[in-house]
């Protein structure tokens, strides 16, 4: 390619004879030398994919070599449409993904050059399994290095938010993965929102790795302004061309070096990218990173509804058991102290009845009492006036008694005394046969005393008798 | 003691009356005297049962009174 | 003691009674004094149950009046 | 003790009471004071039943509380 | 305690009433002063009647108005 | 604690309102004091019953939002 | 932990929450932290489904902010 520069740079040669040719003698003569140079010989060729258009059956190519983001060449590609059947068979169902723009592909050619066209590549074949076959060298080198790095699983120990709820998707707008990403999140039966911010990159092309390398690097920034929970590397489905994309070293490092956890989406059947390798969580598809997410948010959310339930229903029952409580003291409060009064008003009525019952007792005994003693003083009084009464009549009967006693003693003593008198005097004497004799009156004792002659009284019972004493004797012992 | 004297009560008559008893039965009375003592007697007793009689007399009216006041 | 006087009351006369009457069993009072005792007797024993009459009568009032109280 | 005297209440009045009924029963009361003995524990006596009589109004109007409150 | 006055409340008056019970049994009071305990007592069993009515009514208050916050 | 206060919260009502249900079930509350332990109490129940409705309230704010809106 | 406070995200309202039902299994509350624990547990629950349910769109505007050149 070289040689194709070479020409402006000679024409603006200063200082040379000037021969001017018409154009189409250039091209002829490129024509003729590229003819004569190359032939119809074919070439195995690299480059990626800028531009592809179909136009009647054929397809138009830009092709492109691009480093580190700088264009190092660009060519027309051609593949006529018999060719395009050939190539169509050849790579069946990857056709389509290959053949659109950003693919590397390896293909055979023949350079072409038409006067007005210009220069071309005429390509035959395009060979997968070279690429396939360099991927997967590049992947496993890529792999070993990587797990040298100790770059493996470190994302992976990175705690993921218990709900990752805000995200930097990155990825390629308007892809299928992509909008299949965000319909998913958004139609969540749940209703939970999401905070996303998107970076769109192109996530196939030789530009993608570090497209995707730059845009976790932002990532990287946004978390340190704000709180990101994880980031999502996505990617539709698509050839496994593509994929290689995900193998990229620098992109794996950056992945594996990122303080948020990263979740990747990068659809494929069979083999793992080495991104699924480092990832945090590595879904098949993006749709299964939605999934993913939203399921852990209803995890978690479940986890929430569960304590909740539990704290509710903890808290029911000692709310119950109070509840219990207060029914039971509004029971009591309601029963105890009317029971209570109704209490005291018997304790009350008890007591009072057995003051009455007492007083009653005690008065009732005093009236007896005074009952009795008035029937005792009745009796008493009454017994009195009867001895008295007694007395006085015995003593008026002694009195009577003794008066007639005293009366009749008396008269029995003047009875004997008058016996005693009457045996005393002389009438016993002279009854018997004595007799007094009185001389002049005077009873003669002696008969000294007496003279014959003395006229003498002699006293007999029942008279006198007068005589003259004749003769005295006397009795000499009687003097 | 004046023996002719009305006695001063049936007491004293009493009394007399004993005396005249007694110095009768010691036989300290010559027979002169003793009809004249007898005599005393006799009027004694004589009083004494006058003055009885009295007593009784009244004795009775009171107790006789003093029975019909119950 | 005056025997003539009217007895202070009912015991003072009940007590001169029984003195009278011991004095007349005890044939302490002559017959001269004997019927003059006895209605000396007689008038205590009248003033005695006069009293005792007038007693009764005084506490038979209150008795009756006392059961009329029930 | 002044017999004559209001009691100071039925407590002295019954120990008066009584003491005139142990005089009574001991026949220490002549027939002279017997009626005033007797009057004095009638009196007495009704003040007692007075006493007694008040005492069964206030146990009334404790009754009559009663049966309001039910 | 003052007998008199005015009771401090309902316990009190039940203690109090309690009290001249006991004595009541244990006989310790004369009759006049029974008339008067008794006279207490009845006061007494008004007050705490009137004191039981008064506390069953507010309590029923209380017990109406605590329904009505069910 | 002051019974005419709000209490302080639940606990402290709980507190006192056992403390009250004890001394009635104790019998260590008087008469006088009855009604007003009453009221005391009722409006502690009522407090308590308030209480226990808000925070049954929360309990049921729980549900609501878990959407178990029985 | 001040209950009053906006929780500082899932991980402590969920730690709070936790936090909560051990309280509450432990017997150890009251009614009145039980309320205030459970309206807290509403509070923390009510937190964590509105934020569940609410795109801030923060990150984007960070993003934005940050532009494409960093």
């Amino acid at each position: 390619m070289t040689s194709s520069s070479s020409i402006p740079s000679s024409a603006g040669n200063p200082g040379t004879e000037r021969k001017v040719y018409p154009l189409s003698k250039v091209t002829a003569a490129v024509s003729a030398m590229l003819k004569e140079q190359v032939g119809s010989k074919l070439f195995w060729v690299r480059a990626e994919i800028s531009q592809c258009g179909f136009k009647n059956g054929h397809a138009y190519l830009d092709l492109v070599e691009e480093q580190e983001g700088k264009r190092m060449a660009q060519l027309k590609g051609t593949i006529w449409s018999s060719q395009v059947a050939v190539i169509r068979k050849a790579l069946g169902n990857e056709f389509d993904e290959v053949l659109k723009p950003g693919r590397e592909i390896v293909f055979s050619a023949h350079m072409a050059f038409h006067a007005v066209w210009g220069f071309s590549l005429n390509i035959q074949h395009i060979d997968l399994d070279i690429l396939l076959g360099e991927m997967e060298r590049r992947r496993k080198a890529t792999l070993e290095a990587l797990s040298k790095e100790g770059a493996i699983g470190r994302n992976g120990r990175l705690e993921l938010a218990i709900v990752p709820q805000r995200l930097i998707l990155i990825g390629s707008k308007g892809t299928a993965g992509f909008t299949d990403f965000l319909a998913h999140l958004k139609s969540n039966v749940w209703g939970y929102g999401m905070d996303i911010g998107v970076v769109d990159v192109p996530v196939q092309g030789a530009q993608a790795p570090g497209a995707l390398v730059s845009a976790l690097h932002r990532a990287g920034r946004v978390a340190l302004r704000t709180a990101v929970d994880a980031v999502v590397v996505l990617r539709g489905g698509g050839a496994k061309l593509d994929l290689d994309v995900f193998n990229d070293l620098t992109l794996c490092r950056t992945i594996a070096a990122m303080d948020i956890p990263v979740l990747v989406g990068v659809g494929h059947e069979t083999d793992q990218t080495l991104v699924d390798v480092v990832a945090h969580t590595a879904c098949k598809t993006p749709t299964a990173v939605a999934d993913f997410v939203i399921e852990r948010m209803s995890e978690f959310e479940g986890a929430v509804g569960r304590e909740g339930r539990a704290i509710a229903a903890e808290a029911k029952s000692q709310l119950s058991e109070n509840r219990g409580f207060i029914a039971q003291s509004s029971t009591f409060i309601r029963e105890r102290p009317l029971a209570m009064v109704r209490g005291q008003r018997g304790l009350l009525f008890t007591g009072a009845n057995a003051v009455v019952r007492r007083t009653r007792t005690l008065l009732s005994e005093q009236q007896n009492l005074m009952g009795r003693i008035r029937t005792a003083v009745n009796a008493a009084a009454t017994g009195i006036q009867l001895t008295r009464r007694t007395a006085l009549e015995e003593l008026q009967r002694q009195l009577s008694r003794e008066a007639q006693r005293q009366l009749r003693q008396q008269e029995e003593r003047m009875g004997n005394l008058k016996g005693t008198l009457a045996l005393l005097g002389p009438e016993p004497t002279l009854k018997r046969g004595f007799s007094i004799t009185r001389k002049q009156g005077q009873a003669v004792r002696r008969a000294a005393d007496l003279r014959p002659g003395d006229v003498i009284v002699t006293q007999l019972a029942d008279g006198e008798v007068q005589s003259t004493v004749d003769a005295l004797q006397t009795n000499e012992t009687d003097t | 003691m004046s023996n002719q004297e009305k006695p001063a009560g049936y007491d004293a008559a009493f009394t007399e009356l004993k005396s005249i008893l007694d110095a009768l039965q010691q036989d300290e009375i010559g027979v002169d005297a003793l009809a004249e003592k007898v005599k005393r007697a006799a009027d004694l007793i004589a009083f004494c049962g006058e003055r009885l009689r009295t007593a009784e007399g009244e004795v009775q009216k009171v107790l006789d009174e003093l029975g019909e006041g119950d």
